[in-house]
Parts: C-alpha cells; sequence; structure tokens
C-alpha cells in the first residue's frame, strides 16, 4: 500500500514535543523527596502511640472514651492474670500506667517485653482491648542447654 | 519495512515451537529441587531463634517468598520497559510469566506471615503497614494479570500490560517503603541483627526460592510462548475476517 | 499551538461538558451523599464511633467514588475522539495530562462539597489546616492515576471493573497519607513527611503521564 | 498484511492513490474497507508490508508527521455529544491553530448555520455527517477517508459528500471514498476498487 505524495511538496512534520525540560527536574525533584522520605529519619516521628509520660501528661486531651495508642514496657512483677484478660503496669522508665487489657494477650507477652495497646482512660487506669507486642528485631540462637520451651 | 520481528517468536527463546521444554530449562529444574532441599535441611537443622523458637523457622518460607515476589516485580516493570523500547515479544511474555510467579509468591507471603503472626503478635492480621501492602501489592498485581486476559490482541495487550506493569511498580516501590513511615509491629530490615547461623541458613533458603523463581518464570514464557507460536501457525492460510460472513439464506429457515 | 495552550482548551472543553450534564455534581455526588448516609444507619446509633470514623469514611468514600468520576461517560473519551484527536495532530500527552488535570479539577469540587456534608452527618471539625494541602494533592493524584489507567483500558469490554481494580490499590499511598496527616495530628506530630509523601506520589504520576504518553501512542 | 486478534483482516493489498483524485472502495460487510482506511490514516499499522502516507513513512513514528493533513470520517464521529455543533467545530479549530472565524462559515456551508447551537446529541445522522463535512472544510486535508460516504443519507447530504471530495482533489489532495453504492461512487471518483476477503481488486 503506497500513497504518493503529490507534486505539492511533502509538509513538514511537526516539531515534536521535548518533555525533557519537564522530566528532568521532576525526576530530578522526586529523588531529592523521595531519598528524604526514604533516609531522612523521618521514621521516629511516624509511629503514632504515646508514650506513657506523654499519656499521664495530657490526659485531659484524651477524655474518658476517646481511643488512644499507648506504648510501655512490663514492669516485672506486675503481671496480674484476670477472669477476662490480664492487668499489668506499663512503663517508659519514668511514669507507670496501670493497663487493664480485656482479651488474652498474645502468646509472647511477658514480663519486660515492649507492648503497644489501644483503648481509653477510664480514670486513672488504661482499659484496652487491642494489644500488639514490639517484636524487637534480634533472633539469637538460643545458648546451650538453655532452650526456651515455647507451645507453638 | 518488515515488522515481523512483532509477531514472530524470538527462536532464542526456550522452547523449539513445539511446545517442548528445552534442556536448559529442564537443567534448572534440577537445581531448584537440589536447592530447596538443601534449604529444607539447612532451616530444620539450625537453631530456632531464643525467644520464638521453632515458629520461627516459617522465616525461611516468609523472608524468601517476600524477596522473590519483589525480585519478580521488578523483573515485570524492567521487561516492560524493554518491551516499550524494542517490541520484542520475548519481553512481553517475560514481563507477563514474571508477574504470574510474583503473585503466586506473594500469596505465599502472605499465607506464611499470617501463620507466623498468629503466635508472634496475636492475630493473624493487623492493620501493619508491611501486611497492607503486600495485600495491595497481591490486588494490584492480580488487576495487571487481569488486563492481560482482557486484551485480546497481542500487541495491543504488550503495550497496555507493560504500561500498567511500570505504574504498577511504582506504586509498589511507594506502597513497600510504608513499612518505614506508617504505624508498624512488623521488624526492619533485620540484616544486621540476626544471628550468623540463622543468617546462612536465611541466605541459602533465599538462593533456593531464587532459582525456583527462575525455573518457574522461564517455564512459564516458554509455554506463554508455544501459545503464541501456535496462534501464528494457525493464522496461516486461514480465513480472513470477512469469511465469517456469508450469504444470507432466509429460505431454508422459512421452508422448515 | 504550545502544549499547555492545548491542554487548556482541552481541560476547558472537558469542564464545559461537565457544566453542561453535571455528571459529576449532579448525579455522583448525590450518589456519595447517600453512602454516607447508609453507613451511618448500618452502624447504628453509636454516636462516638460515628464521630470518630467520620474522616476515615469521607477518604474511603472519596477514594471509591473516584472510580466512578473517572469513568464518568464524559471523562473517558472513546475510542473514537482519541482518533480524531490524533489526526488533529495533538499530542498524546496533551490529552492524558488534560485528562487528568480535568478529572483532578472536577474530583477537587466533589471533595469540596463532600467535605461540609461528612462535617454535617457525623458531627466532627477537622481541627487542622492541612486539608488544605491534602484535598487538592490527593485529587490531583486521583485525576493523574486515573487518567493512566483509562489509556491502558480504553476499549475493553470489562473496562469498568478492571479499572476499578487497577485504580483502588494504586490510590492507597494517597489514602494512607490523607488519613495519616490527621493522626498525626492526633498525637501531635508533624505533618511534613505525609505531605512529602503525597507531593512524591503526584510527581511519579506526573512523569508517568508525560513519559509513557508516547509509547501510549505508538502503534 | 494485517491482522487483528487472530483473524487475519487485510490479505495482499497494493494501492497506491494519486494527489488530486479520488478512488472509491466497495466491498461487503466485513470486507477489511475500514481496516484499510484507519491503515491509511496512521491509526492501524500494518503488520507485515509497506504503508507511505503523505510522504511520510507509517510504518514507523515519523506517521504522526503526517497526520494533521489527513481527516477521517468514520462510523463514530469522536465528538462531544453534549456540546453544540459549533462547540465542537470550534474545539477541532482550535486544536489545529485556526481561527474560529472558520467555524461559522463552513457551518454555513454545509447548510447547518441555523442549527449551530444544537447541541450534538440532538442531531440526526444526517446533521452529524455535515457537521463532520464542515470538519473537513476547516481542516482542508491533503488526504481524505470516508467511511461509508453514503449510508442513511438523503440526495441533498449525499451530494454535498461528493461535492466536499471534489473540493479536496480539487484542492490537489487525495481522497478514498468507501461506498456502497456503486452508481453514486463511480461518478465521483477517478478510480474504483472492490475488497473481498482482504484483497483489493481494481473495478473500473
Amino acid at each position: 500500500m503506497t500513497e504518493q505524495p503529490g507534486e505539492t511538496g511533502t509538509p513538514l512534520p511537526p516539531a515534536r514535543t521535548n518533555y525533557r525540560a519537564f522530566l528532568i527536574p521532576a525526576v530530578g525533584l522526586l529523588i531529592i523527596i523521595g531519598g528524604f522520605l526514604l533516609f531522612g529519619n523521618l521514621n521516629s516521628n511516624l509511629v503514632y502511640y504515646l508514650t506513657t509520660s506523654d499519656a499521664v501528661e495530657n490526659q485531659s486531651d484524651f477524655p474518658d472514651g476517646r481511643r488512644f495508642r499507648l506504648a510501655g514496657e512490663v514492669v516485672p512483677g506486675s503481671i496480674e492474670n484476670l477472669p477476662s484478660g490480664t492487668a499489668f503496669t506499663a512503663s517508659d522508665g519514668t511514669t507507670a500506667v496501670a493497663v487493664r487489657h480485656q482479651s488474652d494477650p498474645p502468646q509472647l507477652f511477658q514480663e519486660g517485653i515492649e507492648v503497644v495497646v489501644e483503648g481509653t482512660w477510664v480514670g486513672d487506669v488504661f482499659v484496652s482491648d487491642v494489644m500488639l507486642v514490639k517484636h524487637d528485631e534480634e533472633y539469637r540462637a538460643p545458648e546451650e542447654g538453655n532452650y526456651q520451651e515455647e507451645s507453638p | 519495512m518488515t515488522t515481523d520481528s512483532e509477531t514472530s517468536t524470538d527462536p532464542q527463546a526456550g522452547h523449539d515451537g513445539s511446545g517442548r521444554t528445552s534442556t536448559p530449562v529442564r537443567k534448572l529444574d534440577g537445581i531448584a529441587v537440589a536447592g530447596i532441599v538443601l534449604a529444607i535441611v539447612v532451616a530444620m537443622t539450625v537453631p530456632a531463634d531464643k525467644l520464638q523458637g521453632d515458629v520461627q523457622r516459617l522465616m525461611y518460607v516468609h523472608v524468601p517468598s517476600a524477596w522473590v515476589a519483589f525480585l519478580a516485580f521488578g523483573v515485570t516493570a524492567l521487561s516492560s520497559i524493554a518491551w516499550l523500547r524494542t517490541h520484542k515479544v520475548t519481553w512481553d511474555t517475560t514481563a507477563a510469566a514474571s508477574a504470574f510467579v510474583g503473585v503466586f509468591f506473594t500469596g505465599t507471603a502472605l499465607a506464611s506471615g499470617m501463620i507466623w503472626g498468629k503466635p508472634t503478635w496475636g492475630v493473624f492480621w493487623t492493620w501493619d503497614a508491611r501486611l497492607v501492602s503486600t495485600a495491595l501489592l497481591f490486588v494490584i498485581y492480580l488487576g495487571y494479570l487481569a488486563l492481560r486476559r482482557a486484551t485480546p490482541d497481542p500487541i495491543d495487550r504488550a503495550r497496555r500490560s507493560a504500561i500498567m506493569g511500570i505504574i504498577a511498580a511504582l506504586q509498589v516501590a511507594v506502597v513497600y517503603k510504608s513499612v518505614d513511615w506508617w504505624v508498624t509491629l512488623h521488624q526492619q530490615s533485620s540484616r544486621n541483627s540476626i544471628d550468623p547461623a540463622l543468617r546462612l541458613s536465611l541466605w541459602v533458603s533465599v538462593l533456593a526460592f531464587t532459582i525456583v523463581y527462575i525455573g518457574l518464570t522461564s517455564r512459564r514464557r516458554a509455554l506463554l510462548e508455544a501459545e503464541e507460536s501456535l496462534r501464528l501457525r494457525g493464522l496461516r492460510g486461514s480465513a480472513v475476517a470477512g469469511d465469517a460472513i456469508s450469504k444470507p439464506n432466509l429460505e431454508a429457515r422459512s421452508d422448515g | 499551538m504550545t502544549f499547555w495552550r492545548q491542554v487548556r482548551t482541552v481541560i476547558a472543553n472537558n469542564l464545559r461538558v461537565e457544566r453542561r450534564t453535571l455528571e459529576v455534581v449532579g448525579v455522583t455526588f448525590p450518589f456519595a451523599v447517600a453512602t454516607l448516609i447508609a453507613f451511618g444507619l448500618a452502624v447504628g446509633i453509636d454516636a462516638a464511633l460515628l464521630e470518630r470514623i467520620g474522616p476515615a469514611l469521607y477518604w474511603v468514600v472519596v477514594l471509591i467514588f473516584s472510580v466512578l468520576i473517572i469513568l464518568r461517560s464524559s471523562g473517558t473519551g472513546s475510542a473514537a475522539q482519541r482518533d480524531l484527536m490524533k489526526l488533529l495532530a495533538v499530542d498524546p500527552a496533551v490529552t492524558t495530562v488534560a485528562a487528568g488535570l480535568s478529572a483532578a479539577l472536577i474530583m477537587l469540587v466533589f471533595e469540596i462539597l463532600l467535605l461540609p456534608v461528612t462535617m454535617l452527618l457525623f458531627n466532627w471539625t477537622p481541627g487542622t489546616w492541612s486539608w488544605v494541602v491534602t484535598l487538592p494533592m490527593v485529587a490531583l493524584g486521583l485525576g493523574l492515576l486515573g487518567s493512566l489507567v483509562n489509556t491502558v483500558t480504553t476499549s475493553l469490554s470489562s473496562r469498568t471493573s478492571l479499572a476499578a481494580i487497577l485504580i483502588v490499590p494504586g490510590s492507597i499511598p494517597l489514602l494512607v497519607a490523607a488519613t495519616n496527616s490527621l493522626e498525626a495530628t492526633t498525637y501531635g506530630q508533624g505533618i511534613l513527611p505525609w505531605l512529602l509523601l503525597l507531593l512524591a506520589v503526584n510527581l511519579g504520576l506526573g512523569i508517568a503521564v508525560v513519559a509513557l504518553a508516547g509509547p501510549i501512542d505508538d502503534l | 498484511m494485517l491482522q487483528l486478534g487472530n483473524t487475519p483482516v487485510l490479505a495482499d493489498v497494493t494501492l497506491a492513490v494519486d494527489m488530486g483524485t479520488a478512488i472509491g472502495l466497495t466491498g461487503a460487510n466485513g470486507s477489511g474497507k475500514s481496516s484499510l482506511l484507519r491503515c491509511l490514516a496512521t491509526l492501524q499499522r500494518p503488520t507485515v508490508g509497506t504503508l507511505s502516507v503523505l510522504g511520510f513513512d507509517a510504518m514507523t513514528a515519523e506517521r504522526r508527521g503526517a497526520r494533521r493533513y489527513i481527516t477521517l470520517i468514520g462510523h463514530d464521529a469522536g465528538l462531544y455529544p453534549s456540546l453544540t455543533l459549533r462547540e465542537n467545530l470550534d474545539l477541532v479549530a482550535d486544536m489545529l491553530g485556526r481561527s474560529r472565524d472558520h467555524t461559522l462559515q463552513a457551518l454555513e456551508a454545509v447548510g447547518l448555520r441555523g442549527a449551530a447551537a444544537r447541541p450534538l446529541e440532538a442531531a440526526s445522522k444526517g446533521m452529524v455527517r455535515r457537521l463532520e463535512l464542515a470538519r473537513v472544510l476547516i481542516q482542508q486535508p491533503r488526504l481524505l477517508l470516508l467511511d461509508e460516504a453514503h449510508a442513511g443519507l438523503d440526495t441533498a447530504s449525499s451530494d454535498l459528500v461528493d461535492q466536499v471530495v471534489a473540493r479536496v482533489t480539487a484542492d490537489g489532495g487525495a481522497a478514498v471514498v468507501v461506498s456502497h453504492e456503486i452508481d453514486r461512487l463511480q461518478s465521483a471518483v477517478d478510480n474504483l476498487y472492490k475488497l473481498e476477503a482482504g484483497i483489493l481488486e481494481r473495478l473500473v
């Protein structure tokens, strides 16, 4: 299939738009923002929970019934089994908060571990129904003869 | 000027046109099986994590699955770019095969992660960035495969899915990094905080899974290319579109 | 005729079509309001809970209804319309960018209309200024993504369902950034990272629209 | 050769159109006429073969250069149903960088001046076809491709089609006209071809 151009001459092709003027700065900006998001150490700001100190300090901002997340370490010796759930004291090292968790805690829940609980203030007790254990990033082989039994 | 390359299959591809698998692909199967066996042996002999116990051995399925899934989607994106530049059929089939295998491993990573999550976090599912992002990854690439199925014309399909393969990778990058941005319980990368014996074992299984990925992808690709050559063979000497319309024959019906 | 003048002409044209048909303001928006009401009824009378889920519902409705806005008949452009534009020697990037921007503008109107309705129904006050930034950024991202998805699903028989599954998971980063900037304020944190994320997603989509427009048109 | 999906549509087509002439194309439904037109319009690329349109190699990206000199009038107008006839033409003029003054003249020429403010969706099929002919007058193409040129049109509209074709060829352009009305077609074109089962055959 051929279409012969006439003697009127071939019209010139319209110039192709050159996008480099847009693409190069845009990609550059994207790399800068991306790098800032990846390595800008913004992570620490982005885990949304209140430490026990913050929670006690701002108790008036979170009146009874307003849910929020609370993080703290389970104070050794404070765990107490209740008919429905468990009670313990969470602390960030300076302030301690009594927590009543109203369902079964996860298996890894134990003394000295970091937990995040979600719930509301009821008076001075934090009543939670969601608990997440903050898993640390360490994987260790058990030392000889010190194997901790885990039921699956 | 001929454009044969667009529809003819690449002679270098891992099949001989008859749909039979070629020797390199079969050799790869052997290596993959050996790798998996080795990975299982190593994974079951190294000590388990002190805190978690045997449950932690799920890591040797979970982490390599996730790694392979990301690898697969990366390959899809790069092949998509290559297709847009060269229009070679083999890039399109690579992208399709890789996405297909990637979806499978995303599923594996999700399932193993949920099984692992129950004893460690106490829940199968939590609104965690890594879980959510992986589930989304799964859905995005199911969409990619759906787009491929919905487009009948091979060149049109290659073009549309190449564009989709690139956009999806863009989104995957964002969704994937959200693990560092969003409230999370999933650990960050544990490369530096892992026991050497466990780390070795993890590397063995990552390697084994990667070989399995290569094997599955090349098989899938060979299948797609065999289908394509079959289609082309059927095409030669077949009727043109207009032949499907024949002379109306109202008489025949009214007589009956 | 320069690139941006052509883009402006097409956008003006698309907006004129919307003004004439009122497809989004007159049909999609009332449907969205009905959905919000249905949601409230389904949750039941728990004022505290409804108050808390208000903003979340708002964003989910914006996200889901963006599919309807993107797929509105005047927005998708038929195959014949695309052919006409090609034969008027309009650069494919013009068509794609203009479709994305006009969808974004219409989506912004939709968002602005829906905001007071949500505030009223769920008795909720957005106490931050961040809306001024998040609303247009989310609209822009959804518009650009929708324009890309439209081009890859054009004239396919299963396009409505396909477009939905391609748009909704793809727009999750926008949803995450929009909702988390609200939550960040609740916990007294800065929202800068979320705004940066929105900006990064929009930039990435913008680059994809311009860089892929050529290949989309390629035969 | 052009193949769509699994079916070859055009098998063996060799066609040259001289500038300043019009050719007619006829053939049964599904014989590949529309596909041939779309190939000539650079909207579709033959799977194998060569295709040169207005001196541009349409098998490569060069095809974009040819586009602004081509008008295709196909089954679907590709215009905006909710806009008026005039607004639709204004858009075409804007995108071509032509003055909007041509719009009213073109509407006048095709006898639609009185309906300029009517929305396209309220226009009949014949009016839409006339509007597209007005588009030809604005665009002044070097290559005019008309699909089903006379289908469903009254005598006056059909005459208008032929006049517009004559106008394009008189200006030195080429035209390919697809129609089933062979008698009418014969008087309007210089050469007549028949497309049957993907194979092109010259009639006159």
